[in-house]
């Protein structure tokens, strides 16, 4: 693990890395999104339960899945970092964080959207619902435990930790969660058990599943790359680029 | 004549940290006040209903303790760091995560214990059911330690910073959502006359996972977050 | 700062730090032997605390290692921390228990029982407020509680941070005795101070410049 | 596999059935979303390329300052 | 050159202590953070229920207001005691009040103002009555500087004292009682459809006499507790 | 401590303090007249700082009163204060704001408006340092960002109490001259230190030893 990490555990590699896979995320992003987004608002047929508004699952599926998927990639980040002692592994975790809060505000404004006409209301204490809402918050945490260090080295580090902390709670969270809403209520969401949905509606929807995951590639890589320039200022390699970008 | 041992250590700043709590009584009586007006707002601010109160009593009286228990936290190791105590507390020969221990459990005997004590007048107040006072006095019990061990997480990781205070608690309330969940449905349980063991089996389980892990996060964090 | 002396207490092996990305020092190495009094010497800013934090292994060079016995400070933090004393800027004290309290807890951390407690404290003429709580001290006194714990100890290496802040003239002078015993009796004492010490000699005094740098190219 | 369009206006796919204003919030926001961070992690870099263009100025000042003042 | 000016006084403290806020985003997030997660806390302590939740959602969310405002609170002059620039705004040659007003002012335009703009959100996750949103927000408006300027005279007694945290609850919590009462009762009033200006009448009468009196006690409190 | 000088700026009248039941001074009367440099000595603990305090009028005396040209300064307040500049252990800059705002903010409050704040942090020398927060400084030079607003100041009456803590060499030397530029232009300064002043000459200096008083019948 340590030796195939060691040699991206350089600041000028790993930028340099990033460099070169950002261009390959960004095309697969818009592609997979476009094709999805058109082939779902327009193409797929409708439910005949939920009649049109069922089209929201093409952003809101891909939204919630990947913002889960987004603090486990961040947290196993925080980890390396934590544990091997790497940098660039703790800067790559904050830059995922702000791109999985987003996700997250997304799942839920459309999961919102999506509750008021099913529902008829916007807001229910469902499990998922609620789950989802403390995801917002541990990403809040670790950002805003990230905005509060001035020195970022330092900042990278607890945001770390907390992320990992966050990680271990995570399941019991949604555990408690489930368990505490079906003893008082069980929620009328049946809505879309998967079983049995035609390819015409999976296939964009897997299109923009893996979009999105493509697009947190797109942007965490972005992010880093800025992050990595931030830290290392003073290198000699940073200031070549200054030079040469700024004229 | 210079020894060094962990059981020391241990009892050295636990004795130290019992010592300053009842020096200035307020550390112990002031987040039990705390606490008894926090639940005393709600009937105030929803009104005198019984049945009303009486069903959401055990989540008053938990989120009470949940909150007091988090403010009290934020002074857990402020003053430490800030007057360098803490400093030399890291230079130490022992462990720093046992340290960290004897500090939290004289925080949860100062400000947990008491809470729980006075616990039974709360629900009374509230026209809690009663059948359901041990299960309130017992989630309590296996509960507020958690969230103290939980707490000193978040207090740990923003020591270093300047305005910690509420930033703490969008870092740990998130962390206690488990305990106060669990704990308001034992309780409930209990108040319809069901059994409620399964749920505190469930906090004492969380308490030895906390009780393990956290000391560990707690002495890792305070060393990233004074480097 | 090498002396013919046949194994050093503490090595510093190019050390760097950067702060704000400005770069403190760079590749700094060093080595401290028994009897060595070392003043690292610079002005405000140049990086002398961030030195001695590194030196005593609160916070981590950005490269470079320190070593204690031949082995990373990091590896034998248990080892190191016993024979280390570290005195920073912020003296650990609280200010809510008494002037003999919080040298009985320092003491006891340390590891050492059954201290004659209110003799230590009138060595840094303390005497007469052993039960005043440390917060109703005045600045010089409340310090000098710190330094009590500067008489009773067995750790060889100390590193002190600008001890002799808010300390009359009196006190200065006995502070500086008691670094040179210590040194002859095999320690070493690693310090900052912007006032000129009088009793430790030129010959005895090393001292260690750090220059202010600006930020430049690693 | 049907890839016929499944509205028979413009209007209509508006409408989506008269769930427009759920559909289109949801998919506004979300690409409201994530259109507003591309752009800001975008200029972030530019953002750090100028900061450190003008600490370099500001170090050379202080240099020019402290050869005068030694 | 030189010029005492009492408008330049107030408006140089409101400005600083307005860009020590925006430069720590977090001064102003926070709180409302903390707001938002105390909100959602009782849901999960007391169940999903939506008609309990309706019913108890002004208490609830008033509640949180006045300990969000409270916690918020409690760092107003303590940074400014221990870096010592109370000390010199107390020998600088404007009245000490008046820059005391400066900083409970920006203290509510940083915590109070994103407070009652979040507040409808929280209404709709806690099924507030649509009717009641108006008096929601304008109990908010009226009754938040309230708090502020109550809560500073407790945040000026206490500033000396090496452990304000949880003290400062018992000292302001009480004088907060009167503005849970009239403005729960209006979004009460407001809710069953009957006319609430009367309650936010008794609130506007509440905040011009605190306005007056408030910054006086503050002054000389602050004096006195830091002899 | 008497000159003779037509109107003294400053007298202290029967001062007594007493604090934790022991006094630390008894019936201290002494005036201060422009050109003045005075520094109060003692060991730890003697009452310095307390007097400082009192002379600043923020304690109050046991029993006596300080007057300022010819009033009571709790009666004068705001004429005092306007003619006052006091620096105590604590040096009023904070963390969260840059040097240059610190600066700004320290000076607007005592009516100075369209100041060269850049030319005044150059005076003490933190030029490159005025968009750094002052808590990213190290210690001397955030005490510097304090010190600033002596050489911006119309005040003429300056009470410092150990205003040389914490700076390097060549910093001492410039804050002395500026004291004696300050006495010799009309103005007065009470200070507290406990290292040697270098550049004041002992013609300049006046000294007021405070002893170190056990409690004693009055
Ligand atoms: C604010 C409200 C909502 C939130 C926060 C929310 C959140 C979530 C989450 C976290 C998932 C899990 C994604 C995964 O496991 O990969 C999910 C999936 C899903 N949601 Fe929502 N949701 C909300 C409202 C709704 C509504 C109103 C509907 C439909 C009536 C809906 C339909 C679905 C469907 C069909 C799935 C996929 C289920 C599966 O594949 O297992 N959601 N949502
Ligand atoms: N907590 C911090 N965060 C970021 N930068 C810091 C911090 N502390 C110090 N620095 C930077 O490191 C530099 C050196 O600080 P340091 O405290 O080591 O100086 P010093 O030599 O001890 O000075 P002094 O004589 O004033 O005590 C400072 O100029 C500052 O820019
Ligand atoms: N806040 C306080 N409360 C009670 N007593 C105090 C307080 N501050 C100081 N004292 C008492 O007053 C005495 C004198 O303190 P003061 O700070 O005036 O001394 P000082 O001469 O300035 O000493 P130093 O040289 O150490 O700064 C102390 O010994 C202490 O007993
Ligand atoms: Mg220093
Ligand atoms: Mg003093």
């Amino acid at each position: 693990m340590w030796k195939w990490l060691h040699p991206y555990a350089n600041p000028e590699r790993a930028y340099q890395l990033a460099g070169t896979m950002l261009p390959w995320f960004a095309v697969l992003a818009t592609l997979l999104i476009a094709t999805g987004t058109i082939w779902g608002l327009g193409f797929a047929p409708v439910d005949y339960q939920q009649g049109d508004s069922y089209r929201i699952i093409f952003v809101h599926v891909p939204a919630a899945s990947m913002s889960m998927s987004a603090y486990m990639a961040m947290a196993v980040c925080a980890f390396i970092g934590l544990v091997w002692q790497i940098k660039m592994a703790d800067i790559a975790a904050a830059a995922i964080a702000p791109v999985g809060a987003i996700l997250t505000v997304i799942a839920l404004v459309t999961g919102a959207a999506w509750g008021k006409p099913m529902w008829g209301a916007w807001w229910v204490w469902d499990a998922r619902l609620t789950s989802e809402l403390v995801l917002l918050f541990l990403y809040l945490g670790v950002i805003a435990l990230y905005a509060s260090f001035e020195d970022k080295v330092m900042a990278a580090k607890a945001a770390g930790i907390l992320a990992i902390v966050g990680v271990i709670n995570l399941p019991i969270i949604k555990y408690s969660v489930e368990w505490w809403n079906t003893l008082h209520q069980p929620n009328a969401i049946t809505v879309g058990k998967s079983n049995a949905m035609p390819p015409e509606m999976l296939i964009p929807l897997l299109c923009n599943i893996f979009g999105f995951a493509m697009l947190i590639a797109t942007l965490s890589t972005l992010r880093f790359r800025a992050e990595v320039l931030a830290r290392n200022s003073m290198r000699p390699w940073v200031r070549a680029l200054v030079a040469k970008e700024c004229k | 004549m210079r020894e060094i041992s962990y059981y020391q250590a241990f009892s050295t700043v636990l004795k130290r940290d019992l010592q300053i709590a009842f020096r200035h009584r307020g550390d112990i009586f002031n987040p039990l006040m705390f606490f008894v007006m926090v639940v005393t707002l709600f009937p105030l601010g929803i009104g005198p209903e019984p049945n009303t109160l009486m069903e959401i009593a055990p989540g008053i009286i938990w989120v009470a303790a949940l909150l007091s228990s988090m403010l009290s936290l934020e002074r857990l190791f402020k003053s430490d760091y800030s007057d360098g105590t803490l400093e030399q507390m890291m230079l130490s020969p022992q462990p720093l995560s046992l340290m960290v221990l004897a500090k939290v459990l004289a925080h949860w005997i100062v400000t947990g214990v008491p809470l729980i004590l006075l616990s039974p007048l709360l629900a009374v107040l509230l026209n809690l059911d009663e059948n359901a006072y041990s299960a309130l006095m017992s989630t309590l019990a296996v509960g507020t330690p958690i969230l103290s061990l939980l707490g000193a997480i978040g207090v740990a990781l923003t020591v270093g910073l300047p305005k910690g205070g509420v930033l703490l608690s969008l870092l740990i309330l998130p962390l206690y959502i488990p305990v106060l969940i669990f704990a308001t449905s034992a309780i409930d349980a209990a108040s319809m006359n069901l059994p409620f063991l399964g749920h505190l089996a469930i906090l004492a389980a969380l308490l030895v996972g906390s009780l393990v892990l956290a000391p560990v996060a707690i002495s890792a964090s305070l060393r990233v977050s004074t480097n | 700062m090498t002396q013919p002396s046949p194994q050093p207490l503490l090595q510093a092996k190019q050390l760097t730090c950067i702060r704000e990305e400005r770069i403190l020092f760079d590749d700094l190495s060093f080595d401290v032997y028994p009897g060595d009094i070392i003043q690292i010497e610079g002005p405000n800013g140049a990086g002398k605390t961030s030195l001695l934090r590194i030196l005593a292994g609160l916070s981590r060079p950005y490269s470079g290692e320190v070593y204690f016995n031949n082995s990373a400070i990091t590896q034998a933090r248990d080892e190191y921390h016993q024979a280390l004393l570290y005195l920073g800027h912020l003296p650990g004290v609280k200010s809510e228990l008494t002037a003999e309290e919080n040298l009985n807890f320092n003491l006891k951390m340390a590891g050492y029982n059954d201290v004659p407690l209110s003799e230590i404290l009138a060595r840094v003429n303390l005497t007469g407020f052993e039960d005043h709580t440390a917060g109703h001290l005045s600045a010089g006194q409340h310090r000098r509680i710190a330094l009590a714990r500067l008489w009773h100890t067995e750790a060889k290496i100390w590193i002190v941070d600008e001890p002799l802040t808010a300390i009359d003239k009196r006190g200065v002078a006995e502070l500086e005795q008691l670094f040179l015993r210590h040194a002859d009796n095999g320690g070493c004492v690693i310090l900052t101070t912007h006032q000129d010490l009088q009793l430790v000699g030129p010959d005895r005094l090393q001292k260690l410049r750090l220059e202010y740098q600006f930020s430049a190219e690693v | 596999m049907d890839l016929s369009f499944q509205f028979s206006s413009l209007g209509e796919f508006l409408q989506m059935g008269g769930y427009a204003q759920y559909v289109w919030l949801s998919y506004g926001i979300a690409f409201i979303g994530l259109g507003s961070i591309t752009i800001a992690s975008i200029r972030k870099r530019k953002a750090v390329l100028q900061q450190i263009a003008s600490k370099q100025i500001r170090e050379e000042r202080l240099r020019q300052h402290r050869s005068q003042n030694q």
